[in-house]
């Protein structure tokens, strides 16, 4: 009598939705966060899945590593998207 | 259930409940910088209760002691990192522009910044005029 | 307007492709037993590798040509970005100075870092991890003082020979394996001489493992600080 | 108090890091204590110029004494800012008066700037905001009167401390100098 | 074991509340935070499922993360400073 | 000498390029010596492999760290494998020698690097028996595809490069969805083992996994959805490179493709993927030959038209027969000939004259005799004018497609070579009848051998196809014959 | 046509390809195609390791009484290890050619760069 499988959906709905928002925010170092959540979700999941290894690799990586490299670009480009205003897409609006 | 077990349980319990407090501290506050104040306090004393709690369950439980161990060099490594990077980021966001809540009653820092840029002005000024 | 026209074929076509990637995937039930080479793999490792942690057993010695490739990638990319970014001359550009709680603060975790990659990569066939989250912790630690010091730079002199030597150091260890047990990264720490068969789960086992899991976490550490430092430093015009 | 000679800061990394060593394999097999003695003085070559700058001089038993006891003292107050922290949340009203105020500290070093800073962030209602100097700019979620109401900068540097920096110096003073 | 559904209960709460401010969160910066609160969370699930399983070697996972994520959140922040 | 040492053809790429950052201060003209000698060291061992296989019928298995097959990782050198290894090593000899003149741009220690690791992706890719070490050279051969493409460091390599990268990144996660799925089905990677399981997979699984496969593997084999990065990189990258890339990273994407293909050719479900190719195929051949047309600058012209010979030799792969398969390697032999030939003289009048566009080639026939003399031979080649070696290929592919009962392949290959023939015709007009500046430029010596040396094999494939034909019909029977490829691999008894 | 039944991690893992696929189709700016990019790698990734996963079994590492019997695959957890480091790497590169891109055209706009070219 436990309640693993309802913190695993509740896990995979937060990974898909922090994907969509990393998706569709128009403020790139948003969407490098959001990144960053899609990778601290999908480690979770690594880890219940009985892959620790694969966790620890994501972990590892997806911490630190690939978030500061995408801030690196962002710094040495420009921050926003520029195509419209400041402005998040039509299907969230909030 | 021995006393360690217990002892454990009741730690991860006021551990995951300062998790929730931190959690809602985040979203009541009016702004970032008290939202840090609220959140980052509550997620270090509480992942400080689960993960010794953790150990100390799982040695109640009859696990090997390397478990309370492992667990408090986590601890330790999060009661390190948390507070640099909790006052990286509001070092951060103050710089970045975002202004203090309306009900803020005092920004001396803003005054400090203010008086070196003047200080940094003035010098310049002279050396200019020299 | 075309704007949502755009996104509507989009979102369309992917229901398409999901659709059919789902009527796949039906065809391969989640969470049931079809293990094959896996169980062979499972069965065998202790006595064949010597290593505890089958997945590392299976990286680094039962496939061990797919991780020779994987570092080979990780090196295109350290040397592809720092063939896009080289310019003659660069310095880093960063003006705000870190606090004195983050530069201390680095410093002091700096070595802790470092013996906990090394514990990483050390421990592969023991626990989870190896070379690879080994190598990003170091790179990590690197990033950190990138961070917290304008005028940081890694010792240049020192890594990419150190990379370099790294790589070859992992082709040698196949090589001699070709020479001595006649294929190519062979096993011949632990299948000709059966180095640390006495104590099989602690430290001083599993083969080669260690010795190529040390060489990779060198060599991944190398390169991901040396892509940071490329993206990090910028063109200094005179 | 200066830099100790090369050799002290040395052994003290290497304590130090061997300590951790120990702490993260979680064993005294003999075979990790080996590699992790050899990996520490390794290690420690490379990193004891930024990792200390007072060696074993940090191992005088008043100071592992004062640590000792400073943790504890620091737990509590941890705990008693999180009731507090608790409080506020957890209140209807939501009683903040956020403000950013100014102390000063007496310590030198920057390990005792760096934990004052820590402890500072951790206990009650206050957050370091930037250090500079000796001079401390932490973000107070409740600003009490006196500290509000000072007059000149003097008189609000020194309440302001007298809060906030003041019961952990009495410790870190002797721990790190 | 039954109180760890009351533990799970009260995590995933606290995680949806630092998600909701993940999702509105006006400022970057308020996002930043969500996130290091998530990790510091998860870091203590990580433990806590390690003990579930009876496994110790699973908490060299969330060691990483106590460590790391410190790594992730100063480069945002130095970003955010204009300090790289 | 023990068969083993095969996995050289590895392993010396590998150490020789981990081993430039310990000499790059000796300066970019020392480098390009040592490229140009391990380039050549390569191409010795690759000889030895080709000789090693064809003197004794038996394709050499190399089995990485002595595991046997399904447990271990499998290097499977066949009678194909061992012809385009040596195709390979020795185009990569040559464009070593070229880089001499034509590269530039600094760093060279990174472009010497990235130039031996291209060579080591494509030697993987052809001769790995594994599907997902496949996966792992594909990508070594991808990445450091799109590092060479933006090498130069302009807008539009830099462009053609994001292209490349984008694709490039969909196809691999595509890739490696369909080994999931065929992982999930079967439990195995190892190409013979999962031949010797085809049969047994869901009918549906197999279609939707190789389908991806295929679709993972379009985007090196430029094939038509996927291939809109190729005109852009071929124009944007540097000479050798662009040589390279038509040569042999294409072939390696082919091959891997027709390897795929017929291992599950006992599945359920295998007829679909055929149709899929052949429709690929045959809009890549349109979809270039018109684009060529429209073409002001000559590389660009000449890469559309490698895109669509590569049309045709997906077409050809896609038949279904043995005849078609091997009508398909013999193109493919010849497009790597004919190819090499036509970039090097293209990127050679680029360097000297300081431009590869319609108007830079007015006058050459008198202005660099010899290269011009080379370009005329690699084009009429290149349209498929009696004579010359791609003529024997094209008869060959409409045989395999009329007996298969495709008449309108046929027709396709026809319409090709007629387009062909118009813009290949123009770029000659151009060049003996053009107008000339006056100006006689000296053709350099290594060069000049290689382009006569590359001219003369032209001709011998054209005048006496036989021996090459019979090389080719041996390499397409090891990819069509499925079962003797089980037979070769020494599988271990794991399974059911 | 009838809704074929998938289980939960396969359906998260889908959601992030076909997420992380619409980004790449709809989405003009480069860094944000990238980190599209980066999502749907992580979904195969997650894909791979459920395609591995048994239900009621540890972890491969056999130590602290887990037997063979008690394991789960471990053949797609190494192939992932693998398939993370290759992302990574594929993304540093990627990075490097946008920053190339934004130095000589001063934009990120795929459709403006395509503008500017001309």
């Amino acid at each position: 009598m436990n309640c693993i499988p309802c913190a695993e959906y509740i896990i995979v709905a937060l990974m898909i939705g922090s994907a969509i928002l990393a998706v569709e925010w128009r403020d790139l170092l948003a969407a490098a966060v959001g990144m960053a959540a899609v990778s601290l979700f999908a480690s979770i999941l690594f880890f219940l899945l009985q892959a620790p290894d694969v966790a620890m690799t994501e972990a590892a990586i997806g911490a630190a590593l690939s978030g500061a490299v995408v801030i690196f670009a962002i710094k040495r480009t420009q921050r926003f998207e520029t195509e419209e205003e400041e402005r998040p897409g039509w299907w969230i609006r909030w | 259930m021995n006393v360690l077990s217990a002892t454990g349980e009741a730690l991860v319990l006021i551990g995951t409940f300062f998790y929730f407090l931190s959690a809602l501290g985040l979203i009541r506050m009016p702004d970032v910088y008290n939202r840090m104040q609220t959140s980052t306090k509550s997620a270090t004393l509480g992942s400080l209760g689960v993960i010794i709690g953790t150990g100390l369950w799982a040695v109640g439980m009859g696990h090997s002691v390397a478990w309370i161990v492992q667990t408090v060099v986590v601890a330790t490594f999060i009661l390190l990192t948390n507070p640099i990077s909790a006052h990286a980021l509001i070092r951060g966001a103050y710089r970045s522009g975002i202004p203090l809540w309306n009900g803020s009653v005092v920004d001396k820092y803003g005054e400090h910044l203010e008086a070196k840029a003047e200080a940094a002005e003035n010098e310049k000024d002279e050396g200019d005029g020299e | 307007m075309v704007s949502v026209l755009k996104r509507s074929l989009a979102i369309i076509t992917l229901l398409i492709i999901g659709y059919w990637l789902a009527q796949g995937l039906a065809g391969v039930p989640f969470g049931q037993d079809r293990m094959l080479v896996g169980k062979y793999y499972l069965e065998n490792v202790k006595a064949q590798t010597g290593a505890v942690n089958a997945v590392t057993a299976i990286v680094v010695n039962y496939r061990g040509f797919d991780t020779l490739g994987e570092v080979t990638v990780l090196f295109i990319a350290s040397t592809g970005v720092g063939a896009l970014l080289w310019r003659r001359k660069k310095k880093r550009t960063a003006k705000t100075e870190g606090s004195v709680v983050l530069r201390t603060g680095s410093e002091l975790l700096f070595p802790f870092i470092l013996m906990f990659g090394t514990y990483i990569f050390i421990h592969g066939h023991l626990t989870p991890g190896g070379g690879f989250p080994g190598g990003a912790t170091i790179a990590t630690a690197f990033l950190i003082l990138y961070m917290a010091f304008v005028d940081y730079e890694i010792p240049h002199r020192l890594f990419e020979p150190l990379e370099g030597l790294a790589g070859m150091g992992y082709v040698l260890v196949g090589l001699i394996g070709l020479a001595i047990g006649s294929y190519f990264l062979f096993d011949w720490i632990w299948q000709t001489w059966h180095w640390g068969a006495a104590n099989l789960g602690r430290l001083f086992s599993g083969g080669f493992i260690p010795v190529i899991y040390t060489l990779i976490g060198l060599k991944v550490g190398t390169e991901l600080s040396g892509i940071v430092d490329s993206m990090l430093t910028e063109e200094v015009r005179e | 108090m200066g830099e100790a000679n090369r050799f002290s800061r040395y052994a003290y990394t290497v304590i130090v890091l061997f300590l951790i060593w120990v702490l993260l394999t979680a064993s005294l097999d003999r075979q990790e204590l080996i590699f992790g003695f050899l990996l520490s003085l390794f290690v420690a070559s490379f990193t004891y110029p930024m990792f200390t700058s007072r060696g074993l001089g940090n191992l005088h038993p008043r100071r592992v004494a004062y640590a000792m006891a400073y943790v504890p003292y620091f737990l509590w107050a941890m705990i008693m800012a999180n009731l507090d922290v608790a409080y506020r949340v957890l209140h209807p009203k939501r009683p903040i008066r956020p403000g950013i105020v100014h102390c000063k500290t007496v310590l030198k070093s920057n390990t005792g700037k760096l934990s004052l800073a820590n402890s500072i962030t951790l206990t009650p209602g206050t957050i370091t905001l930037d250090v500079d100097g000796e001079d401390y700019f932490i973000h107070w979620i409740w600003v009490p009167d006196e500290v509000l109401g000072a007059k000149t900068e003097g008189e609000h540097v020194e309440n302001a401390s007298r809060n906030i920096t003041r019961p952990f110096e009495k410790f870190l003073k002797v721990i790190f100098g | 074991m039954i109180g760890i559904n009351v533990y799970l209960a009260l995590i995933a709460i606290a995680t949806l509340l630092a998600m909701y401010r993940f999702l509105v969160g006006p400022t970057t910066p308020d996002r930043l935070v969500a996130v290091d609160i998530m990790t510091t969370i998860t870091t203590g699930l990580m433990v806590l499922f390690a003990l579930y399983y009876g496994r110790m070697i699973y908490i060299s996972v969330a060691l990483v993360y106590a460590v790391l994520a410190f790594g992730g959140v100063i480069a945002f922040a130095r970003y955010l400073e204009g300090g790289l | 000498m023990n068969g083993q040492y095969a996995s050289l053809l590895v392993a010396l790429p590998l150490i020789s390029a981990f081993f430039v950052p310990l000499i790059k201060g000796l300066g970019g003209r020392a480098i390009k010596y040592y490229l140009t000698l391990i380039t050549a060291l390569q191409a010795g061992v690759a000889a030895w492999v080709f000789k090693t296989v064809y003197t004794t019928g038996k394709p050499i298995i190399v089995m990485a760290g002595g595991w046997r097959p399904p447990v271990g990782i499998d290097l499977y050198i066949g009678h194909f494998a061992a012809l385009f290894v040596l195709i390979v090593a020795l185009v990569s000899f040559f464009m070593a020698i070229f880089s001499f003149d034509s590269v530039s741009t600094e760093p060279t220690d990174k472009y010497a690097m990235l130039f031996l690791l291209l060579m080591l992706g494509a030697t993987g890719m052809i001769a790995t028996g594994d599907i997902f070490n496949l996966f792992v050279f594909m990508e070594i051969t991808s990445i450091t595809a799109y590092a060479l493409t933006a090498y130069n460091k302009t807008g539009e390599a830099a462009e053609a490069a994001m292209k490349y990268i984008v694709l490039g990144g969909i196809g691999s996660s595509f890739f490696l969805i369909g080994i999931a799925l065929i992982y999930g089905s079967t439990g195995t990677l190892n190409m013979a083992q999962l031949a010797q399981l085809a049969g047994s997979i869901n009918p549906t699984v197999i279609k939707v996994g190789l389908s991806l496969l295929v679709f993972g593997l379009a985007v090196e084999a430029e094939l038509f959805p996927l291939n809109a990065w190729a005109p852009d990189a071929y124009q944007a990258a540097p000479h050798p490179v662009t040589a390279m890339f038509s040569a042999f990273v294409v072939k390696a994407g082919l091959y891997a493709l027709a390897r795929l293909v017929y291992l599950f050719s006992h599945a359920a479900g295998w007829d679909f993927i055929l149709k899929l190719l052949v429709i690929m195929a045959t809009l890549t051949v349109f979809a270039a030959e018109f684009s060529a047309l429209r073409q002001r600058d000559v590389k660009r012209m000449i890469a559309y038209s490698s895109i669509s010979q590569v049309g045709l030799i997906a077409l050809a792969l896609s038949v279904g027969s043995q005849l078609g398969v091997q009508a398909g390697v013999f193109h493919m032999i010849n497009h790597a000939v004919v190819k090499t030939l036509l970039f090097l003289t293209v990127g050679y009048v680029g360097v000297k004259v300081g431009g590869t566009g319609i108007e830079n080639f007015s006058g050459l026939g008198r202005k660099m005799p010899l290269t011009a003399f080379a370009l005329t031979v690699g084009a009429l080649a290149a349209v498929g004018i009696p004579l010359f070696n791609i003529f024997w290929s094209k008869v060959w592919i409409i045989i395999a497609s009329i007996e298969q009962g495709y008449a309108w392949e046929a027709g396709v290959v026809l319409a090709a070579s007629v387009v062909e023939a118009v813009y290949y015709l123009r770029l000659i007009h151009t060049m003996w009848f053009g107008g000339w500046d006056g100006i006689r430029i000296r053709e350099s010596l290594p060069l000049g051998t290689i382009a006569l040396f590359l001219v003369l094999l032209i001709l011998a494939i054209g005048v006496y196809p036989n021996p090459f034909w019979t090389l080719a019909k041996s390499a397409g029977t090891d990819i069509f014959n499925v079962s003797r490829y089980i037979a070769n691999v020494p599988l271990m008894g794991v399974g059911p | 046509m009838s809704v074929p039944h998938i289980g939960l991690y396969y359906f998260g893992a889908l959601s992030l390809v076909l997420v992380g696929i619409y980004g790449v189709l709809v989405k003009k700016n480069l860094l944000k195609i990238l980190i599209s990019l980066s999502i749907v790698e992580t979904g195969v990734n997650l894909l791979l390791i459920s395609v591995g996963y048994i239900t009621g079994r540890s972890a491969p590492i056999l130590s602290e009484g887990i037997g063979p019997k008690q394991a789960v695959d471990p053949i797609p957890q190494a192939l992932v290890l693998t398939a993370i480091v290759i992302g990574v790497a594929t993304t540093a590169m990627a990075l490097s050619v946008a920053i190339t891109l934004y130095e000589k055209y001063g934009t990120l706009n795929i459709e403006e760069i395509r503008r500017l070219r001309g």
